[in-house]
Formats: C-alpha cells, structure tokens, sequence
C-alpha cells in the first residue's frame, strides 16, 4: 500500500517537473521526486544508495540546478511543443506497452530475504575499478564544465 | 617486457596521463599566454600515447600467445585483453597519435587546448579499456567515460553557436541512449544475476523476455552512439561541428566503439534469440541507404563525409549481421577489417578536409564551414593534401587498390557463403550503393584537380609539415593494405575469434 | 490491492523512463530537458535496485546505483554549462532556437 | 624468365607513373621523356612475353583467406591483349607528346595512363578472380580520371563520372560472379573453373554468366549500357584512341571469350550474348550515321564494332571475335589518334566546321583513309580479314536473320565511314581555319598504326597459334595458318559481303537522288540522334535518385525533439521486432 502511495508521488513530481512553466519550480519538483525515489529504494531494501540518492540527487543536483538557473536566467517560455502533445504521448505508450510486454512478467516473481550488507567492502574492493572510472568520470566532467563555462577573451590576458 | 605489467600500463597510463597533461598546460598556459608559442601538452599527449602504443605491443604480444588473451583483476573486476580488445586498442592508438599529432598545428592558440588535450588523451584511453571490459556494467562505464570526454571535445569552439548547438544534441541524444542501456544492463542482471561476460552467456540460454527486453535496449542505446539510421541524427552536426582531429576521431573509431559495444552486449545475449543478427542485417542496408542518399546532396564537406560514415557503418552491421545470422567468420573478420579501414580512410579524409578548412578559414579566424566550391582547384595549391583528400575518397568509395575495396570485399564474400538468396541481394545491394556513394566521391576528386582554383583556395595560408605528415602516413596506409590485405588478417581474424568466443562459438 | 510489490516498482521505472521520454519529445527548454533525463536516470536507479533485490544481490545493486548516480550527476553538470554556454550566445533557452544545423 | 617479364609488364608503368609524378609538372620536358621510355620499356616487355605464352601458372603469391593466392598466367589470351595495350599505349604516350604540349597537370595526365596500361595487363594476365576485379576496377578508375581530365569542363566531368557509375553498376555482376566463385568452389583461381565448370550447380552458374554478360556490356559500351561510350569522348584523344577504343572496351569482350568455354552451355547465354552484339552493332552504326561529331562517330562506330565482336562470342567464333578485336585496337586506334591529328590543328570536333583538310595535311589524310577503309571492311586490309571471320561465324553457328542484320550494319559502316572521311578531307574547305600538319611525333605514332593495318593480318597464323590448345586448353581454337584463314574467308559469302559494303559507299555517291529514301527514314535518324530514348533513360534515373535524396534530407530536421523521436520510433520498430519476430 506504501508502494503504491509513493509510486503515485513519485509519478506525480515528475509530472509536475515537467509541466510547471518556471524552471525553479520544476527543479524543486525534481528534488521531490528524488527524495521519494530515495524513500522507494529504501522499502526496497537498499537504505546505503537511498541515503546517497537523498544526498546527491534531491541535495547537490537541486543545489546544481538552482544554480545554473540563476546564471540563465527563468524566464517563462512559450511552451508550444514541436511534436503535436498526443502524437508524442502516443509514441511514448507503445515503447512503455512494448517494454512493459517484456519486463512485468520478467519481474512479477516472489522476493527473495535480504543478506548482509556489505556495500563499502564491495564498493572499494570488488569493484574499485569502477571507483577508479568514476575519478576519471569526474575529472572529465569538471574539465568539460570549466572549458565551456570559462570566458574565451578573459582567460586569453590571464597573466 | 612482462605482458602483464605491459597490460597494466597500457590501461592506465592514458587515463592517469590525462591530469598530468592538463595541468603541465595549465601551468603553462598560465605563465606564457595561451596564443603564443607551442604549448607542452601536446607533446606530452603524444609521448604518453606512442608509450602507450609500445606497451600495446608488448600487452599484444603476450595476449596473442593463446586464444583467451590476456587478464588482469583490478579488485574484483577483470579487464581482459583478448583479440577484440587488442583490435580496438591497436586501431584507436594508431588514429587517435596522428590525431594528436594533426592537432599540434590545427589547435595551436586556441583557449583551451591543455583541455583538449587532455580530454582527448582521456578518451582513447577509455575506447581502450571498453574493448578489454569483461564486465556488461564495466563496459557501460568505459563507454560513459568515453561519451563525457567527447562531449567537451565536440563543444570545443564554445564561441560558436553551431559548435555548442552540436554538442547540446550530442549530449542529449547519447544520455538517452546511456540511460537505456543502463536499464538495458538492470534488466540482464535482475534475469540472471551476474554481469560478467563469461556467466550472463552461459546464464543467457533461453529466450528470457527480459533478455530480450536488455537486448532491444542495447541496440538502441549503444546504436545512439553507432548512429544507427533513425537514431543518427547527432552525427551529422557533432561531426561538421568538431574539430577537424575531433571529426576524424569521432567518424573514425568512436562511433565504432559503441559498435563494438553494442557487438560485445549483442554476442553474450546470442543464444537468446536469432533477431539480433536480422537486426544488424536490417540496420545496415538501411545505414547504406539512408547515409549514402543524404551525402548525396550535401555542399559542406565535412557533413558530406558524416553522413557518409552512416553508410560505412552500415557495411560493417552487414559483416557483423552475417556472423551473427549464419555464423559467418568471414563476415565478422571483413566488419573488423572495415572498421580499421574506415578509420585510416575517414580519418583521412577529415584530417585533409580539416587541413583545408585551416588553412582556407580557420588561419585566418574564420569559422565558416568549408563547402564543396571551396575544393575548387585546392590541388594548384596544396598538391599533397588533394591528393590524399582524393585517395581517402576514392577509398571510402571503394576502389582499387585502396584498403577500403578489400574489406568490402571480405563482407561481401561473407553474404556470398551463406549460400542464402537474401543475404546474396544484400551484397548486391550494399554493391549498388558503393556505386551510388561514388556519385558524391567522385565529384570531390573533380573540384580537386580542376585548373582554376577558386578564390579562397589563392588566399589560403600554408600547411605545415606536422599536419602534411598525419595525412601522408596515413595515406601509405591505405594504399599498403590495399595491395596486400592480409598484413592484417592476423589481427582481425583475432577479433573475429574473440567475438565468436563471446557468443559461445 | 494486491499487486506485488517488484510490479509496483516496475511501474515506477516505466513511468519515470516514460516521462522523461515524453518531456524530450515535448519540452523545449534547455533546462528542463536536462531534468528530463534526470527523471529517466532515476527510474533506473529503481531498475538497478529491483534487479538486485530479485536476485538476492543488494551488494552489486547499490554499487551500480552509486555509480549510476555520480555519472549521471556529471553528465547533469556538463549538460547545465552547455545549457548556460548557449543561453549566452543565443539568448535563449529553447530547442527550436538551435536549428541551424540541419539537413 | 617469364615470372620476371609478366612482372615487368605491370610493374614497369606502374613505377613510370610514380615517377612522372613525383617529378612534379614544373618539368614537363621530363615528364613527357620519361612517360615515353616507361611506355616503351613496357611495350618492350609485353612483346618479348610472346615466345613464353604457356597456359602454367608462372607467378603465385599466396595472400590466404578470401583473397585467395595471387596467381598470373601467360597465356595466350592474356599475352595478345596485354601487347596490344602496351603497344598502343606506348604509341598513344608518343602521340600525346604533341598532343597534350603545354597542358597543365601532365603529371596526373601520363601517371594515370601508365597505370592504366600496367592495369590492363594485369587485368587480362591474372587468373585470380579477385585480381581481375580489382584491375578491372583500377582500369574504370583511370577512365573515369582521364575522361574527366580537364576538371573545369562541366562535360568533361559529367562524362567521367557517368563512365565510372556505369560501369561500376555493370562491376557489380563481376563481383557477384566472383564471389559466387569463391563462395561454391572455395578457391579464386578461374581456370580450374573453366576446365571444369560443372564444379559450379546449375543455378549458380546461370546467375554467374549473365552476372558477368552485365559487367562485360558495362564495360564495352554494348546494349543497354553503351550510352557512357560516347560521352567519354571529352577525354584528351589520346586516351580515347588508348582506352575507349584500343584496350579497356576490350575489356568486356575478352571477359566473354575467356568464360566462354565455361558458360557455352548455360541455357540461352550464347544467344543473349549474341543479341546484345547484334543490336548493339546495328543501332550504333545509326547513330554514327546522324552525327556530326568527329569523335562521337568514332566512338559509337566502336561501340557498333565492339557489337560484332560480341556477336562472334555468341555464334562461337572466339577466334573471329579476337582476330577482330586485334584488327579494330589497330585500325581503331589510327582513326582515333587521325582524328586527334585533326582535331589538334583545327581546334573544333564538329565536321561540319571541317572539310577540304585534305590539301593541307596529307599525311593524316592518307593514314585515316586507310583507317577507314579497314574499318569498312574494303580488302585486302586488316579489318577486311577479321570482319568477314565475324561474319562467317555467325552464318555458321546463327539463326541466319542474324547474319543478314549483321551485314545490313556492315553497309551502314561503310556508308558513315565514307560520310566522315568525305566531310572531314574534301568537300568545300572553310577558309577562315587556320590549319598546321600534325607535329613530329603525331606522325611517329601514325605511321606504324598505318603499317599494321595494312599488314596486320598476315599474321592471322600465328595468332591462331598464340590462342591454340597449347596455351588455351578450353577454348578448342585450331587455326594454324595465314593460309586457313585466307582459304576460309574467300568464299560466296564474303562477295555478298562485299556486294552489301559497295551499296553502302554507292549510297553516299548517291545521296542526292536518294532523298525519298532518307526522308522516310527521318524518324529514324532523329531517334538515332537521341540515342533511341537511352539517354532519357538515364537521365530520369539520375533524376529520381538526386530528388529522392533531396526528399529525404527533409528528415534531418536539426530539432532535438524530432531526433528523439527518432531513438523511440528506433525503440518501438526493434522492440516490435524482437516482440513479433523471434
């Protein structure tokens, strides 16, 4: 019953992201969303990635978002979709349909019991090399942001 | 040297060079000014990758000892360098040096290039590491790691609307794809549990519909990236867009990369069901179609030769659809060949359209794009770069006795050995739209070589001999594996082996 | 209501994956797209987690997940200074401003 | 020996190409001296392979896998047209010395012919299937590069790339028949597959010997292909001479002689190939008939040539069909290189600006009457003797209607030969024309091409000894001597012949009364002159592609949402797919 309490909001927060005109509501509408799927993956049995997923996706990308918003300003756009509203809902049913046709029976199984936890020693030992991945991932990215944020003509007289 | 320690190096020293390189041309970008003399880092970049090339040599050597090729455990997680791995790795060092080296001239002064080099330095490294990933998880990494470095790389001109208007559906259209092959990935594991090649394939026996839900994923997700036809529409702009050793890296070997993504997620999933091989099958011919008629039309060269990449990928899903439909080792061995091919033709062809595009527009701080009039008698100017322009064209287009006739026709012997009337109309099709593709080539090779030349080709500057030299080894190339194709069929032959391993052949 | 708790969780990840979808073929601002694939990212974390609690591995799940998160985190940065790097050269935030590469 | 010499015949243009190209075009005297000894030096070698034609394998290099192992062989088929394209090559290289005199690029000019020759013998010495295709397509790429020499003129571009479409789609059913070979037979060497074709199914075989009909009529200009020959004619006359009428659109025909053997009895093969020989040697001779281009007369009377050659493979007259296709590279060759003579001095290729040359270039005169009258097939010069071997052929082994249509094109040939002589050296001069003889080494090519028309077919002899069973097992060719052939061909038939060709030079003297005659044929001659609807044709398939392709660029509509559409209808076809289709 929980579940499909929180099924609702989560659903309804993205709805809600996506349809609001300003864009700082829509990001706080994300945030809700985030921390929902945080309270979702927690009943699932994961409390490690959902306390990360509270932190990071409802906490930092908020923080990121409201950010950028700031530097781009929010101004309300006209919102009149390219692609006709019900032709893209259309489209959208049948991949949901499609992929729902495979994935539902796959998962409509008994849950198995949950085992120990262990997610520090697997993070940093059986998969260090995606840990090691993510460094570069991060490096990458904070090159990319400082290379296309960085001001052409400013950086040019640096000393 | 010892292959192991060689394989260790050869997997972490792109990636751990790439903060050293970007802060040696910091460093130096802070103290000399950023438009004046050659910056370090990009003899740097170099150095760490013709090192890493050696250190390929000896990783190479030790994994072509045997057929399982060569491991080693980083933590729980294994990379293997098996003949795949091996392919990819010699193909993306070879294209991405020259590159590097092209770009010592092409991105001289422009803010920036530490990052650039460094990025790029980043991204080879991580094609590598995709080719040696055993794990599905792994390998959607490596491929995220490489889509992050390349989105900065495609935005570089970041002064130009165009520039970061490619780069925005550059990113857009492949997070979309990397999400879908993320939920692609959750799908396999909650079906089977476990994400390492060798266990999925041998849990991956049955026609699981969330299998085959993961499968439908990958295609789509790492065809984002591979520019299958409807899901292509990023290429063209990231590819005209970029810089010129940029397009030659993104059109040449990163597009590939998610081909052989795709192959790796594609050959474990193999026993599930037969459409993946009618899937590439069908992609291919309409990947040729679709790339060889929007080319046909185009004025801007180097949208011309994006779109053209459209078509060669789809000579290489036919191969690779034809090793998976009728288990034709040729077909698989002839994608392989083709892929490296394409990568020295297209990787030429753009390096000379780039060298042009400098030398017409970008010397003189234009940004325009180099269109089709602007070839008009570049050859009374610039006699060496039209010549391989030409050569790299001819070959795209695949006449003798350039390499890109011999893998063509390797793929085409495949379709032949099946024996099947289908797949014999494929080749005849795929041949009717090599000839197609020369309605395009051809007439480049004629602008080239016109007396007259045109009014930007008399004003432009000079090319130097750093970015003449890319293009002409390049050139040798092409020619040398025309003559003598089987000088690589060791190496294919062993990425064939490994694909086929993959799949439980 | 006896609907099994692995379907509800499916649900969510088709609802999320579609939503995130839908805006991208319906939303014209740079910035919402990018909360988009937010939405999408996301309901694969839910995959992510489903998968594992089915097989019984929670261990790999959330390690997916985290490494999900950060990535998708980078791409979000990346995708925000492109956002503003357009902003200022266009002026606007609207996909139908960057037309003009096409054909 | 014969290792090293078959080697040198390829690889010795193909280093004087590389050589005058790097030599650079700022020394154009070196280029033409070094084009001119490399040609020699090939030519050379072509000729002195004569003595070693043996049907052994004499040079094998093993690649491995689908490439097969690269295998040359010298026999007789492969030497004679390999000296034929080194000869005249060597000849049109001297020709082009005055000829292309103070042309740009000639770097690219003589690089581009000495590949095509070191091509053209590869392409008619190796016996790997591969190997041929690969020369084959080497050889379309010289033309395409040589029609299109001169980049600035849109026609001489539209020329090259048309030429190189239409043959490459005619390639593909070389490349279909090749890898079938390799595909049923595991191996790339033809000539086990010639000895012995029932290592081919049926089925296979059938789809493999009109695969290769295709790739030959593509490249030999016949029915319903022939429509690139004549537009190829923008290319410098040299080349037109070297590789539009001596060498490469022989290409196709000895494609058909060398396979004969293997497809003789692949049901309705010889009468196709008949056929298309038939039709496109009468419909050619009309269009030479109409017009009024110098070159283009010669080439569509090539291409109507060509038709008998093709004729000859149909009714099983190999012999005939190479004795003829040895006469025309010669004759044909003399008129082209004349008409470049000409044309050189008086700047323009429409006859009609021409007439009364005669007086001040004697020497082209009398070698290009010569050239024609081979060409119409007066006696006793060379293409006398080979026409009516054709012809023979095909009263012997053809449905007789055949043969009658054949001789009515033999008329017509002769009627268009005299009209182009007649307008290009008499008739009433057009003083206004600045006019010079031709320069030395025009001359020094002419004359030897004049000797061998005349003299050529005393040779027939020993030819029939090059193509015999020794050096050609398959073929069954048993013609030993000068005398056989002479015996053979002085019969009833031949003075029918000769009755038919004398019609046709008395219709020019009396063209005049022969007005009615000529007006009811002016439909005809209009449909002739647009080459009886071929070129529409391809001019709509051209058109359809470029507005199919301009069609589509509407796709690629730059806008975000529309490329995401594009990933979830990509989602929904492959989900459908897997779902519907597994």
């Amino acid at each position: 019953m929980w579940h499909i309490l929180i099924m609702t909001g989560i659903l309804l927060c993205a709805i809600m992201a996506i349809r609001t005109k300003r864009l700082l509501v829509s990001a706080i509408w994300l945030a809700g969303c985030s921390a929902l799927v945080a309270l979702f993956l927690y009943l699932l049995g994961a409390p490690e990635i959902a306390v990360i997923e509270l932190s990071v996706g409802a906490g930092l990308v908020t923080v990121l978002f409201v950010f950028a918003i700031n530097i781009a300003g929010d101004e309300a756009q006209p919102s009149h979709p390219v692609i006709s509203r019900p032709l893209a809902w259309a489209v959208i049913a049948v991949a949901a349909l499609l992929v729902g046709w495979l994935l539902l029976p796959g998962v409509n199984v008994a849950v198995p019991g949950l085992p120990e936890s262990q997610l520090g020693n697997t993070l940093w030992q059986a998969r260090s090399l995606d840990m090691f991945l993510i460094g570069v991932l991060i490096f990458a990215g904070a090159l990319a942001m400082l290379g296309l944020l960085a001001d052409g003509k400013k950086e040019a007289v640096e000393p | 040297m010892n292959a192991n320690t060689a394989f260790t190096l050869v997997i972490g020293l792109p990636l751990l060079g790439t903060p050293i390189i970007y802060l040696l041309g910091r460093l130096w970008a802070r103290q000399n000014g950023s438009s004046s003399a050659a910056n370090p880092a990009r003899w740097l970049a170099v150095l760490i990758l013709v090192a890493t090339g050696v250190f390929t040599y000896f990783a190479g050597v030790g994994a072509t000892a045997d057929y399982t090729g060569i491991s080693h455990d980083f933590g729980g997680l294994t990379l293997t360098m098996d003949g795949l791995g091996l392919f990819l790795a010699v193909t993306v060092l070879a294209l991405g040096i020259l590159v590097t080296l092209f770009s010592a001239q092409y991105m001289q002064g422009e803010v920036g290039e530490e990052k650039f080099y460094a990025l790029l330095t980043a991204m080879i490294g991580a094609i590598i590491g995709l080719g040696c990933a055993t794990d599905l998880f792994n390998l959607w990494l490596w491929f995220e790691v490489m889509a992050v470095t390349s989105y900065f790389l495609v935005a570089f001109y970041r002064d130009q609307k165009a520039s970061l208007e490619a780069g925005w559906k550059y990113l857009v259209q492949s997070a979309t794809g990397s999400t879908l092959v993320m939920l692609g990935i959750a799908l396999a594991f909650a079906a089977t549990g476990s994400l390492r090649f060798d266990e999925l394939r041998l849990a991956a026996a049955s026609a699981d519909p969330l299998l085959l839900a993961a499968g439908a994923l990958f295609i789509i997700g790492f065809g984002v990236k591979t520019a299958l036809v409807p899901l292509h529409t990023w290429l063209p702009d990231a590819h005209s867009q970029a810089p010129s050793g940029i397009s030659a890296m993104l059109s040449g070997i990163v597009i590939e990369a998610g081909l052989v993504a795709m192959l790796r997620s594609l050959g474990i999933l193999y026993a599930t069901s037969q459409v993946w091989g009618y899937l590439l099958l069908g992609f291919g011919a309409l990947n040729l179609l679709v790339g060889n008629l929007m080319a046909l039309r185009q004025t801007q060269v180097k949208r011309l030769l994006a779109y053209s990449s459209l078509s060669h990928v789809g000579y290489m899903l036919i191969g690779f659809g034809m090793a998976f439909t009728f288990a034709m080792p040729n077909g698989a061995i002839g994608g392989f060949f083709h892929l490296f091919n394409h990568a020295l033709m297209k990787g030429l062809a753009f390096l000379a359209a780039g060298a042009l595009l400098y030398a017409l527009y970008i010397a003189k701080g234009h940004h325009g794009p180099l269109v089709l009039d602007d070839l008009n008698g570049a050859s009374k100017r610039y006699p060496l770069t039209a010549f391989c322009f030409s050569l790299a064209v001819l070959a795209l287009g695949g006449l003798p006795p350039l390499a890109g006739f011999m893998s063509k026709w390797q793929i085409f012997v495949s379709g032949f050995e099946t024996g099947n009337t289908v797949a014999i109309l494929l080749v005849i099709f795929a041949a009717l739209n090599s000839v197609l593709s020369l309605g395009y080539y051809a007439p480049i090779v004629n602008r080239l070589y016109r007396g007259q030349p045109s009014q930007t080709v008399q004003e432009g500057a000079k090319i130097s001999p750093w970015m003449a030299a890319p293009m002409v080894i390049l050139a040798l190339a092409i020619v040398l594996l025309g003559v003598w194709p089987s000088l690589l069929t060791n190496l294919t032959s062993r990425a064939a082996l490994g694909l086929f391993m993959l799949m439980g052949g | 209501m006896n609907i099994s708790i692995p379907v509800i969780a499916g649900l969510v990840i088709l609802g999320l994956l579609g939503i995130g979808l839908y805006a991208l073929l319906a939303v014209r601002n740079l910035i919402k797209i990018i909360i988009a694939l937010q939405i999408m990212v996301k309901g694969v974390l839910v995959a992510f987690i489903l998968a594992g609690r089915l097989q019984g591995d929670m261990v790999t799940a959330q390690s997916m997940a985290l490494v999900v998160i950060v990535a998708d985190t980078i791409v979000a940065v990346v995708g925000l200074a492109l956002a503003v790097q357009i902003r200022r050269h266009t002026g606007k935030l609207d996909t139908t401003a960057l037309t003009t590469l096409r054909r | 020996m014969a290792t090293t010499l078959l080697l040198l015949t390829i690889a010795i243009p193909w280093v004087g190409g590389l050589i005058v190209w790097l030599v650079g075009n700022k020394h154009t005297g070196l280029q033409h001296r070094i084009a001119v000894a490399f040609a020699l030096l090939a030519g050379g070698a072509g000729v002195a392979l004569i003595p070693y034609s043996s049907s052994q394998i004499v040079v094998n290099l093993p690649l491995g896998s689908v490439f097969g192992n690269f295998t040359f062989v010298a026999d007789g088929l492969g030497v004679f047209l390999t000296v034929v394209a080194t000869v005249i090559g060597s000849l049109a290289v001297i020709f082009s010395v005055d000829y292309m005199q103070g042309e740009d690029q000639l770097g690219r000019y003589y690089a581009m012919v000495l590949f095509f020759i070191g091509a053209m013998s590869g392409l008619v010495l190796t016996s790997n299937m591969l190997l041929v295709f690969f020369f084959w397509e080497i050889t379309a790429l010289c033309s395409y590069a040589l029609i299109s020499f001169h980049n600035d003129d849109p026609k001489a571009v539209a020329g090259g790339i048309k030429a190189l479409i239409i043959t490459q789609i005619g390639g593909v059913g070389l490349l279909a028949g090749a890898l079938l070979l390799y595909a049923v037979t595991g191996s790339m060497d033809f000539n086990a597959f010639i000895a012995n074709p029932a290592l081919m199914p049926a089925k296979w075989l059938g789809i493999m010997a009109f695969g290769f009909l295709i790739a030959a009529a593509a490249k030999s200009a016949q029915f319903p292909f022939q429509t690139w020959l004549p537009d190829a004619m923008e290319a410098p006359t040299p080349i037109s001479a070297l590789i539009h009428a001596a060498t490469m659109v022989n290409a196709g025909v000895y494609l058909m002689a060398r396979f004969y053997p293997a497809f003789k009895d692949v049901p309705g093969w010889t009468t196709a190939v008949l056929l298309v020989g038939m039709i496109t040697a009468l419909m050619a001779a009309v269009m030479a008939l109409v017009s009024n281009d110098l070159k283009r007369v010669l080439a569509y009377s090539t291409v109507s040539q060509l038709g008998y050659m093709f004729y000859a493979i149909g009714a099983g007259g190999i012999y005939a069909s190479q004795f003829h296709l040895f006469s025309h590279s010669i004759f044909k060759a003399l008129l082209f290189l004349g008409a470049g003579a000409v044309i050189h001095s008086v700047g323009t290729r429409d006859m009609r600006q021409m007439g009364g040359l005669g007086k001040q270039m004697p020497l082209v005169r009398a070698v290009f009457i010569i050239g024609g009258l081979a060409l119409a097939g007066i006696p006793i010069l060379n293409g006398f003797w080979s026409k009516e071997m054709v012809l023979e052929a095909g009263l012997a082994n053809a449905p007789v209607w055949t043969y009658i249509v054949m001789l009515i094109g033999a008329g017509i040939t002769a009627l268009y030969t005299f009209r182009c002589v007649w307008m290009v050296f008499y008739g009433e001069p057009h003083s206004d024309q600045h006019v010079h003889d031709a320069g030395p080494a025009m001359k020094v090519a002419l004359i030897p091409l004049a000797f061998a028309t005349l003299t050529s077919w005393l040779l027939a002899g020993s030819f029939g000894k090059l193509l015999g069973p020794e050096t050609l097992p398959a073929h069954g060719i048993e013609i030993s001597s000068l005398g056989e052939v002479i015996h053979e061909v002085l019969s009833l038939p031949t003075l029918i012949a000769l009755i038919v060709i004398a019609l046709g030079l008395a219709a020019w003297w009396w063209r005049g009364r022969l007005t009615g005659l000529s007006n009811a044929l002016k439909g005809v001659g209009q449909a002739a002159a647009d080459s009886f609807g071929f070129e529409a044709i391809n001019r709509g398939i051209v058109k359809g592609t470029q507005s199919a392709a301009e069609a589509l660029r509407a796709t690629q509509t730059g806008l975000l949402n529309w490329n995401i559409f594009g990933i979830i209808a990509g989602l929904i076809i492959v989900l459908a797919v897997v779902i519907f289709g597994g």
